[in-house]
């Protein structure tokens, strides 16, 4: 017997220390069944606490899980992956050079969503959060139109108004990213009903990060999608971070984020997040689930935030410098190159020079970027733009807040 | 022509865009089979089916945040919350996501949503069924705002909100429900039937949201009010023999400033008058704005009669209520001012 | 495979049906085993789909979970049940009568809130949802107190402020009701983790309907009560109903409300909420474990409403009337009483005199009450109470709304 | 004495109460181990212990229900919302619960909870990161409402705030924590060294929750306003060489009306000011609260100076934030009108 007393969680390290991830419950890869799709829920509830994993330790696809990707396939995942860090990591430098206000990389993340962009189809519709760029590369956006809303410049899609990362893509069924936590997680459950409703087959797909499953929407979201039965991922990326709290302090302390389905009648899985193959092939179940009308999956996928928070940040503060080198799930690029190598369809070579590809399209989609403006130079937006779209139409007292801001600046 | 009351002519208004829009669904506590705990949507899950009329869980959050994504699936949701009282565990949905998709996606993605929902007191309800909470709504860039006072208005306005590609928060005084309410709890109370704005056409019509309606024309003073104290300040002018202009101002926002400032410009006297409690109440937007658009015209201060600063108390209900004493009171002063 | 659709929750009857209750998933008396309080969560995810149940068919008690009480404590609880029972029967007459505006029965529900009550210390904090006045009895408040509550009277607790049923009663321990469903649940929370802070030994408990797990609030208070172990005790009453939707649209139709627990690494318990026995015993085994720093329990009451849901409610609008009678885990007090006289403490006489004394009790306490007053006759409370108590002090601007109320009243 | 920004007198604040008082608890998201985003609650983790100050969850509803139940139990919770424009997943907890409890329970029962919140916008951050939304929470009954605009006042409005025994919801500017900001983006930053009220005791003392503060007398016209347009206002006045009453209002709610009432039938002119969006906020109720009083005293209507009724556009925001040529040309027109 002892007292009660408040618990506080456990950090695995802070600064100075060395990280302790023995916490983490691991699986070796190709250890986990693989139920048919049609599986009731109560049947496989020990997937929420296992481990979904593919390519083990030899770079070699195992197990039921494999998804049997062609090589080219590979390829274009790898393809994928590198152009979201090469992009991130030049956009990172344009934020400190002044260039950008803001800026939010995914280091280490790109498994996620470069796998599960390509494991759904182009009419699925995606409500990412704002570490899923992947989503946009895989879909084909062009750099170019992601940098001018970094620069919130002439050709911004957001008009000016949205901080930086904040993209949307209606034409590319990616939904607009809100500033609020969790606030999409329901409104994709929402979609997904409505895709019921209508009668279509195309499913919806959400992101969350796992600290904010503890906001109230993510709740909203597995009732709305366990009762109506929505056709509808609800992924958690479990980065372990949630700027400088542990997931510890968002319940994953006791509890896998997937047993939280399990909980709501859900089916729940728990995904090697750097595993490109695996977090694949849990995607194409949980779509095919869907998509025939067995029901919503959440996905938990283990994975590290390699970076800092944002540019606001400074994780030095928090955390340990080298904790991301030594993080046992491994890196989800160097991953999947070895696992082509270890097929014969790829080299060092080979990678090198794509890197190499890839950070000059990115230098190249910079240098059309800024000829279209900048936060701070000309061209810039017409700051009119801020009255519209507030309404479909404009009412009367904008039309005459604008007149007022219109003399304000006649001033000047 | 038919005579309805306002729950009859509310679920006219579902009716008729069930019928002509398969986009149109409505979602909510007890809506469905219930036909909810007011029926207004009596008997449309039975005519329409359990996929255009949907029984909800108890989330209100969740409820908005699920209308939200079928708006942008192309459905065209009317969310009802049980309660106004109830509606805060949504706030969030509504400010932060309803109010902003069109602005936040520049016009790419947009969600025309309509959130009908009960308000006010004068049902015995007590502090959590007595609500009027429009006025954390019209503070919020991006929503449309509408109260109407009778069943004529209530049916055309909810249709033009269904219509609407804006999110409409739309507020049903409760207590008018059934008939018009001058303020007198002692009164036996009196059917719509005995008023002109209770002959409903049965088709469909529209009531432009962002007009204000002139009940009642008049010189000595204007009465600016909306929802169940439109009645109320009626009577009160009535009793007073007092020749006023009466405006309802039916949509909160937009706001129609025009119909206002063109009336208290020629009355040169007004009172502002609504049921939700005083203090940073959506009446200081009508004081502020009235006076900044008419000072040169004003013959007397603009007073503001509302509920008071206090939670709705069940067993003061009359004593909290701004009935027609309260408004004479206002007028009286305003009208002794000198000019 | 066939075609995502919008899932409906099916009710288990409507209006002229016959109530099927076969979606409940029953256990026998005796069957469920009972963990030690210091057992680890993952070690008895099991509980959350069994169901505890103590008195068998024979009226025995039976099984690992029987708490063994002495009969006189029994027949304290039959008591206290029998009273509730009573008080709700007159009261609903009353308001029938016009008496009061406004009350809610607890009829089948009554073994919840009696036998939850008597298993708690008195310096146990409750936090009930407006079904539990049997906490009141079982701690004693008179009923007269009550009474005038529901009547608004010169006496009335709330000071005429609150709708009948919105109860508090801070000397008891017993937190005030509030209008908005659930809100109290992550309070307890608060108030639990605030004892483990100052390191006091009380424990709270708390009570929602099934219907009301679907707010936010029960997401919040799940979450804070695993993250910091809280000493708390969170109680899902699910009592089938939430006004006219049946339990499977808060989530009820696909896993057991006791199943949210180990989602989040709680214990979670389903007990017959309509066995005074079984819910004595879970809640004791519950407040040890949190009283011992073992930390919070979900409990999920499976009993049934046996009532409309408010005197503003027709419940022949969507259920069938017989539907109680039906219920396949009988009525508490019939239970209880025939236990007692299985093991020869009680008998049909004492028991038709006991429902007389109470009956006696409760009409003698209207009849005081009503001397305090009623919502329309005198002595009425003062008006102007209304000003008081929304800031400790009253501010100018209520002083002056008061004084413009007195002007108002005196012209009349 | 001793030189502080704001970040340090609010931290100073919590730091003297935290010692003073066992019963205080600071709690939010990152408030803990890392010290808070903006760093208001450095240090304080390491110095009282995770038991006092606690990292959460990232769920504001969460958060404020349980410094709810940490108040009933007779804690003094200082709860911490990341940025105001947060705070509405918490609004149910503050409006429905919170705001509500002692009047509910007849005093039984009260929490008294501080919520600390950096608002406000200059920083860059966008429609989620730069809002102003005390309005909403003055408008409901049973709430104290703070925004100071300076560290001396942070200091003792935040230890009047957590000794209060009501809920109190304390807005901090955040464009203002570092030093005093007049509206001009294109000067160096000013740090408070080189404002008096950058001067701050490291005791306890106190600063009256309640009671505006006359931060310049003047004759020629009353400014009122709070918050980061204090300074905005202040530079407004000074470049027009107005002899300008400035009052900085400080406590939202309760309001100090006699001091407003006093300054504007001084001066017979007035302007109110706030960053937060014009249409609904708060600076209708300061106007129509004016307007009643002062009457017979106005020489030209009170106008208004606020947000545009937008969101806050991130690459806009100097177009949009209320500056000095928008006070400027507010202050003109109402001296300009005849007397
Ligand atoms: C409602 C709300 N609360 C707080 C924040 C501030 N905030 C932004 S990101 C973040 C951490 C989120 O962590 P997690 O969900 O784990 O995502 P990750 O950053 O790790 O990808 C916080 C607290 C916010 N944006 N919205
Ligand atoms: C936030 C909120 N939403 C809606 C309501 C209206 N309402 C009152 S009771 C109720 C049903 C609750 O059902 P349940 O939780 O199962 O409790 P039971 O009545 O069965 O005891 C509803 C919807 C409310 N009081 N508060
Ligand atoms: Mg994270
Ligand atoms: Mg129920």
């Amino acid at each position: 017997m002892r007292p009660s007393r408040l618990h506080i969680p456990k950090h695995h390290s802070r600064p100075g220390e060395t990280p302790d991830f023995s916490y983490l419950e691991l699986a070796p890869a190709g250890a986990t069944q693989r139920p048919d799709i049609n599986t009731r829920v109560r049947d496989m509830n020990g997937l929420a606490f296992e481990l979904v994993r593919v390519i083990d330790d030899g770079h070699t696809a195992v197990g039921p899980w494999n998804p049997h990707l062609d090589p080219p396939e590979l390829q274009v995942g790898l393809r994928h992956m590198m152009l979201t860090r090469a992009f991130d990591d030049r956009m990172q430098r344009m934020q400190r050079a002044g260039k950008t206000s803001f800026y939010m990389r995914s280091l280490g993340e790109e498994a996620v969503a470069v796998a599960q962009g390509m494991a759904l189809r182009p009419t699925d519709m995606l409500f990412p959060s704002y570490r899923q760029q992947g989503l946009y590369v895989v879909r084909g956006r062009p750099l170019v139109d992601l940098m001018c809303q970094l620069l919130s410049n002439t050709r911004d899609m957001c008009k000016g108004r949205q901080l930086p990362i904040m993209y949307h893509w209606r034409d590319g069924n990616i939904f607009s990213i809100s500033g609020n936590l969790t606030t999409q997680f329901p409104q994709a459950v929402g979609w997904a009903m409505a895709a019921a409703i209508k009668g279509t087959d195309d499913i919806a797909a959400t992101w969350i990060g796992e600290g904010s499953s503890a906001e109230a929407d993510f709740h909203h979201a597995m009732l709305f999608a366990s009762v109506y039965e929505a056709p509808v991922i609800l992924n958690v990326v479990n980065n372990q971070w949630a700027i400088s709290t542990f997931q510890g302090f968002a319940g994953g302390e006791h509890r896998s984020f997937a047993a939280r389905g399990p909980g709501f009648g859900m089916a729940g899985l728990r995904v090697d997040g750097n595993d490109f193959l695996a977090v694949y092939a849990v995607t194409r179940w949980a779509a095919e689930r869907a998509r025939n009308g067995f029901g919503p999956t959440i996905i938990e996928h283990v994975t590290y935030r390699g970076a800092a928070h944002s540019t606001s940040d400074d994780p030095a503060r928090y955390r340990p410098k080298d904790d991301y080198e030594r993080w046992p799930l491994g890196d989800p690029v160097e991953r999947l190159k070895n696992h082509l190598i270890d097929l014969g369809e790829w080299s060092e070579e080979r990678h090198a020079a794509l890197a190499k590809e890839m950070d000059e399209h990115v230098v190249a989609s910079w240098k059309e970027a800024v000829t279209y403006g900048t936060l701070t130079e000309a061209p810039r937006l017409d700051a009119h733009l801020m009255f519209e779209d507030v309404f479909k139409e404009m009412p009367e007292h904008l039309k005459k807040q604008e007149a007022e801001l219109r003399a304000e600046r006649a001033e000047k | 022509m038919a005579q309805m009351n306002m729950i009859q002519a509310l679920n006219s208004a579902m009716d008729i865009m069930l019928g002509r829009d398969p986009g149109v669904v409505i979602l909510g506590e007890d809506v469905g089979f219930f036909g909810g705990v007011f029926r207004v949507t009596d008997g449309l899950q039975r005519k329409y089916g359990e996929h255009r009329v949907l029984d909800t869980p108890i989330a209100e959050g969740g409820i908005v945040a699920a209308a939200i994504g079928m708006g942008v699936n192309g459905l065209r949701p009317v969310a009802e919350i049980q309660f106004a009282d109830y509606i805060y565990p949504a706030y969030d949905q509504i400010v932060s996501e309803l109010a902003r998709l069109r602005y936040r996606s520049a016009g790419e993605f947009f969600a025309p949503v309509t959130i009908r929902t009960p308000c006010g007191g004068g049902i015995r309800g007590g502090q959590t069924h007595s609500q009027s909470p429009e006025g954390v709504f019209a503070h919020v860039s991006g929503l449309k705002v509408v109260m109407p006072s009778n069943p004529y208005d209530a049916k055309g306005l909810l249709i033009s909100a269904i219509e609407d590609d804006d999110p409409v928060v739309f507020f049903e005084p409760k207590r008018i429900y059934n008939g018009p309410f001058d303020g007198d709890p002692n009164k036996p109370a009196v059917p719509w039937s005995t008023h002109p704005k209770g002959d409903v056409p049965e088709g469909y019509y529209t009531v432009p949201i962002g007009k204000c309606d002139v009940v009642r024309e008049g010189g000595d003073v204007t009465i600016v009010t909306y929802g169940t104290m439109v009645h109320v300040c009626e009577a009160a002018a009535r009793s007073l023999g007092l020749d006023a202009e009466i405006i309802d101002v039916r949509t909160m926002v937009p706001l129609d400033v025009e119909t206002l400032v063109n009336s208290v410009q020629k009355t040169g006297r007004c009172v502002v008058a609504h049921e939700a409690t005083r203090f940073g109440g959506y009446g200081g937007e009508l004081s502020a704005t009235i006076q900044e658009e008419c000072f040169w015209h004003l013959e007397a201060p603009i007073l503001r009669v509302a509920g008071w600063d206090t939670p709705y108390p069940h067993a003061f209900e009359w004593e909290y209520f701004p009935g027609q004493a309260r408004v004479a009171a206002a007028l009286r002063t305003v009208m002794e001012a000198a000019a």
